[in-house]
């Protein structure tokens, strides 16, 4: 029998608990709660389990739509893309465990958004990732990027869902603080989804998939708090990922689910038992008995507050009908995983854990799950950017195309995607390096485009504008394939939020993002909220990272960028003002990261993206990208590089070169037609601006009276910087 | 053609191999389940891609002590045809089916990228479709294909044309090998030429709709040569 | 000298390879198994012929590179 | 009792993960360094008592499932 820890407010505070936190619960309770209860509480009140601090604004989210099946609040978020079928998605952070142990962090990243998404029925055929790691030349960084491409391809590639997109960009505020945020997409049956809120009283409770081990225990308090110089030494028992138990999981319970057994499913995630027990009996409304000598250890004489707080990956809570429990036993005994009646559904409205025979813990659910404090936080806006004022022009166009498309922010990420299995499921039609990734719905034409985006730097310079300017571009990118987009789900990555400016930062995304959901009819469905991103008071660029589904109801009608033939015309679509603030070019080029992001007007956003998309769904469109990062020629180029076709350029009468081919004004898109009368034609009749540039062809990228460089050269460029920085000396 | 998939556990390319065959064959396939001691009467027996046993100790080890095995073992001796693909060939290998071993790629990195492979023989049940010195553009998807068997096996092998496929560039030539493979092997046959072991994913290349149909040869010849 | 570097998982710390491994015995019969774990080895040629030197080189490697701290422990051999 | 299973790569067959933690602790300045291979150490707990017959079972591990004849290698020590 384990030692009685003494529970006062100095462990309190050990656990995460603020002093008017700790005194919340003893008058809660009318006495002070045992280790494990301590210990409960405060994983539910911790940020990451309750939201404390991000709530309050989280509900100006627009969450609704016509084709919104299950909006926040779920394990994952779902939208109707017809048939029958529901698209079902989110996006997590495993920020701090990856930056511990980079591989096992990222991996059980991984595992743990896969784990959601196919709690809700839904077999995973998608994984997509957004990286966020320090300066390049950070003695940390390449050891990071090395482990956690290697924990995400790792995990995914085991599973067998192909990782299809992402992002990943570089710079010294995630120094101390990297970000590692992943998506998972899957497809359910509408009318088979399954949810988390437990009911039935007298059904029983019960756990599958791996034993319980002291691994992570207290990780949601560990998320919760900002890392200080000592924290690489505090380390905590690190999640090591086991993708074959989760494999198996997975089938077993997409098996178990094709029956009517399950009542209520939760994955158990951060503050494992904990968390999965007091939200579906939260939800339900109803109390829930738990006999912890039941459940299934891997070390010896666990006790109840190990046992309620482990973070032991690949386990799964359900809430069978009564009587099912031998059907779905030799379900899982057949998948050779874990199975055990833990517990009862009561009427108490209680959570209740005996173990050793002994009450351990007698809580009442209520408080655990929707009382915990709700903050409402000072906020400070953060300071309007000052104007840029002129700009040099570059001595040399060509020189600075070359330096866009060699900084690491800009190369080619074919060093990342080559280590994920992009296509196994056989259904990946369009592999990464484009706008969106295109997948197929297994046996149809249909097919999901998926993205992910945000601008950090944009978000730091002026909240609003980066919020709205992340929705937007991702949008956009599914736009570009041909796809409608239809939903979000986001990842929202801040500093630490009792910082006022930092619930400045994190209000003002919110409310760009609002703006440009409500535009574009582009609803939030499902989140993660990562505060605290910070290492000894210094935060890391906001990062309210979006991830988008879309659909494209016939293959026939994608695009992709390439340009594949000679003689297209090349058409910029959307307004060009030359907008050089918090730009590429401003940081590569010329040293310097100021001035303000690039304007956000959403209903052009609108009207050209709707253009856009009618043209290429009328077939006159043969390659299409969107303008962002490093503008029109870097669109130009990638668009060159990815199809081995030149092109030759323009310049309009009047134009300053640098502003027009890299500022990165915003609702642009660069299409290749060979049809151009008839696209200019539709474009001005939706009073949409738009320019003929020039034509496709050759080896060589011209730009008149500037430069010509071969495809080969910009080529070897883009694709060797991460090669190169991934080979340099040293861990 | 009547075909069976044999499923272990961690296998995750099942079903992308299904389709091909039904696609070339007009037969669906039918799945076993690594537990079973006896597979049906069928034509060909697949090994599909995927991580059985979660590829731990090392790739296909554990898949080959299977009960499923045994019945694989004797029906290639009987001269059924057997094709492994990716973790299905180096179950082959640990099983003795297939000489050699596939040990970590000389990157030390999972590859998935499309590579070329160049056929080695049209004059198998697996390649009649081919014309031999064909260059076919398949991805590949692993972490452990570097093949490797001593010298005088690998003579042997090539000596009784016994290697299916190799790895090189776009043009046919030597010169691009994804992973350090010996003498750039991407595939085997056993003596018979009925058992086949290939690291590519040829079932990845098989529709038009996704990628090439560099692979579907392969297929197309099973189905011609089974009738 | 040669050093041989037994690297291991740490207590606790779940071992999905040494868990698998134990299973796939199991399933050929082998009865009587405790747990069993999955490491790394690693050998080492040096240059060095001071088998004190050579201790705290490798020591000073395993600390920086071969293992790692946050979930692995090492120990050292030194052989002539 | 104990078994500690060492497998390791024949000498002759290329072993890249020895090679590139060679060079990384080149890299980080140390010198002096001859081959470095890596290799896999199995520990297994065993209910047999007597170190005999508990070697002879783990042998037959190792011939069944837990080295490759064809590339690989293995020793075994039994501790009491
Ligand atoms: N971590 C990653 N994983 C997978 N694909 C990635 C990753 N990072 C970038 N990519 C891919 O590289 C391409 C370029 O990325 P990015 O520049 O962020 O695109 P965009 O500006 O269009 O959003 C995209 O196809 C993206 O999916
Ligand atoms: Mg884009």
């Amino acid at each position: 029998m384990a030692r009685e820890v003494r529970v006062d407010q100095a462990l309190a505070a050990e656990y995460g608990l603020k002093p008017d936190e700790y005194a919340r619960i003893l008058t809660l309770l009318g006495r002070t709660p045992n280790q494990a209860e301590l210990g409960m509480f405060s994983a539910m009140w911790s940020e990451h389990c309750s939201y404390k601090s991000s709530r309050k604004w989280l509900r100006r989210l627009p969450t609704q739509a016509p084709w919104v099946v299950q909006g926040p609040g779920e394990n994952a978020g779902a939208i109707d893309i017809g048939g029958g079928l529901a698209a079902v998605f989110k996006m997590e952070s495993h920020n701090h465990p990856s930056f511990i142990e980079p591989y096992q962090g990222a991996a059980t990243g991984v595992g743990g958004i896969l784990r959601d998404v196919f709690t809700m029925g839904a077999r995973p055929i998608a994984n997509l990732n957004a990286l966020r790691f320090g300066a390049p030349d950070h003695p940390k960084t390449k050891h990071l990027v090395g482990g956690v491409v290697a924990g995400i391809g790792g995990y995914g590639n085991c599973m067998g869902i192909p990782t299809v997109a992402g992002e990943c960009t570089f710079h010294p505020a995630y120094n101390g603080n990297i970000l590692v945020n992943a998506m998972t997409v899957g497809l359910a049956r509408i009318d088979r989804i399954f949810r988390s809120a437990a009911a039935g009283i007298g059904n029983p409770v019960v756990y599958v998939g791996s034993k319980t081990g002291r691994d992570g225990i207290h990780g949601a308090t560990m998320a919760s708090a900002e890392f200080g110089e000592g924290s690489e030494e505090k380390r905590p028992t690190v999640q090591v990922g086991d993708p074959f138990t989760e494999k198996l999981l997975l089938e077993a319970c997409l098996e178990l689910m094709a029956s009517d057994a399950i009542v209520a499913i939760q994955d158990m995630g951060a503050a494992g038992l904990t968390s999965s027990s007091c939200e579906m009996a939260g939800k339900g409304g109803v109390g829930i008995e738990l006999d912890l000598d039941r459940v299934p250890c891997r070390e010896t004489a666990m006790t109840a507050y190990e046992i309620m707080l482990s973070e032991s990956q690949e386990r799964m809570l359900m809430v069978l009908k009564a009587g099912r429990e031998d059907a779905a036993r030799r379900v899982f005994e057949k998948w050779e995983l874990d199975f055990a009646v833990i517990g009862r559904i009561t009427d108490s409205g209680k959570v209740v854990c005996r173990k050793d025979g002994k009450v351990a813990v007698d809580l009442p659910v209520g408080p655990l799950a929707d009382e915990a404090p709700l903050y409402d936080r000072p906020t400070k806006p953060t300071p309007k950017a000052k104007p840029l004022g002129k700009l040099p022009a570059p001595r040399s166009v060509g020189d600075a195309l070359k330096t866009l498309l060699a900084c690491p922010d800009l190369a080619s990420k074919r060093w990342i995607w080559e280590q994920y299995d992009h296509l196994v499921m056989g259904n990946t039609v369009q592999r990464p390096g484009g706008d969106a990734a295109v997948v197929r719905l297994p046996g149809s034409r249909k097919a999901l485009a998926l993205t992910t985006d945000c601008t950090p730097r944009y978000c730091q310079a002026e909240p609003e504008a980066g919020g709205a300017q992340a929705v937007a571009e991702c949008w956009r990118n599914l736009t570009a394939v041909g796809a409608r987009p239809l939903a979000i789900t986001d990842c929202l990555n801040f500093g630490n939020p009792e910082r006022p400016e930092i619930m400045g930062q994190f209000a003002g995304c919110i409310e760009g993002m609002r703006a440009a959901c409500l535009a574009l009819d582009f609803p939030v469905v499902s989140g993660n909220v990562s505060l605290y991103n910070e290492t000894s008071g210094r935060g890391v660029l906001p990062t309210p990272q979006i991830g988008g589904v879309g659909v494209l109801d016939d293959l026939t009608f994608g695009v992709g960028l390439a340009l594949r033939q000679p003689d297209l015309a090349l058409i910029l679509v959307g307004e060009t003002k030359g907008h050089l603030g918090q730009s590429l070019y401003l940081r590569e080029v010329l040293g310097r990261e100021d001035g303000p992001p690039p304007p956000v007007d959403l209903a052009a956003e609108r009207r050209n993206g709707d253009t856009v998309r009618a043209l290429i769904r009328a077939g006159m469109v043969e390659a299409c990208h969107d303008l962002s990062d490093g503008g029109l020629l870097v669109a130009l180029a990638e668009m060159a590089m990815a199809g081995g076709q030149g092109a030759r350029i323009a310049l309009p009468k009047g134009a300053s070169p640098h502003a027009f081919l890299f500022g990165e004004d915003q609702a642009r898109y660069l299409i290749a037609t060979s049809d151009p009368v008839g696209t200019l034609s539709v474009l001005r009749a939706k009073d949409v601006s738009a320019q003929a540039l020039g034509e496709s062809g050759g080896r060589t990228l011209t730009v008149e009276g500037h430069c010509t460089i071969s495809i080969a050269e910009l080529r070897a460029l883009h694709e060797s910087t991460l090669p190169a920085l991934m080979a340099a000396p040293g861990r | 053609m009547k075909a069976a998939v044999v499923i272990f556990p961690g296998s995750n390319r099942e079903h992308d191999i299904a389709a091909a065959l039904e696609a070339s064959s007009g037969r669906k396939p039918v799945f076993v389940w690594h537990g079973e001691a006896e597979i049906p009467p069928v034509d060909l027996i697949v090994l599909p891609g995927g991580f059985s046993h979660g590829d731990y100790l090392r790739c296909g080890a554990m898949a080959a002590h299977s009960p499923v095995m045994r019945a694989v073992k004797t029906r290639a001796e009987q001269g059924v045809a057997v094709l492994g693909v990716c973790n299905g060939f180096q179950i082959l290998t640990e099983a003795g089916l297939l000489p050699g071993a596939l040990l970590v790629n000389a990157g030390r990195k999972f590859i998935c990228r499309n590579v070329n492979l160049r056929v080695e023989t049209s004059q198998s049940l697996f390649t009649n479709r081919y014309e031999r010195d064909q260059v076919l553009s398949v991805p590949m998807a692993h972490n452990e294909g570097n093949y490797v068997a001593d010298g005088d096996e690998l003579d042997r092998l090539e000596g009784e044309g016994l290697v299916a496929f190799r790895y090189c560039r776009a043009d046919g030539g030597t010169g691009d090998n994804p992973n350090g493979s010996a003498r750039d092997i991407a595939g085997v046959f056993n003596r018979s030429k009925t058992v086949l072991g290939m690291m590519p994913h040829p079932e990845n290349a098989s529709d038009p709709a996704v990628g090439s149909i560099d692979g579907k040869g392969l297929f197309d010849s099973l189905a011609a040569a089974l009738k | 000298m040669k050093a041989r570097v037994r690297v291991t998982l740490k207590t606790g710390v779940l071992d999905p390879q040494g868990k698998a491994i134990g299973h796939a015995l199991e399933g050929m019969g082998f009865a009587g198994l405790g747990e069993i774990r999955q490491g790394k080895l690693i050998e080492i040629d040096l240059a060095e012929r001071d088998p004190a030197k050579a201790r705290a080189q490798v020591e000073e490697m395993c600390r920086k590179l071969l293992a790692n701290p946050v979930m692995e422990r090492y120990a050292i051999d030194i052989e002539g």
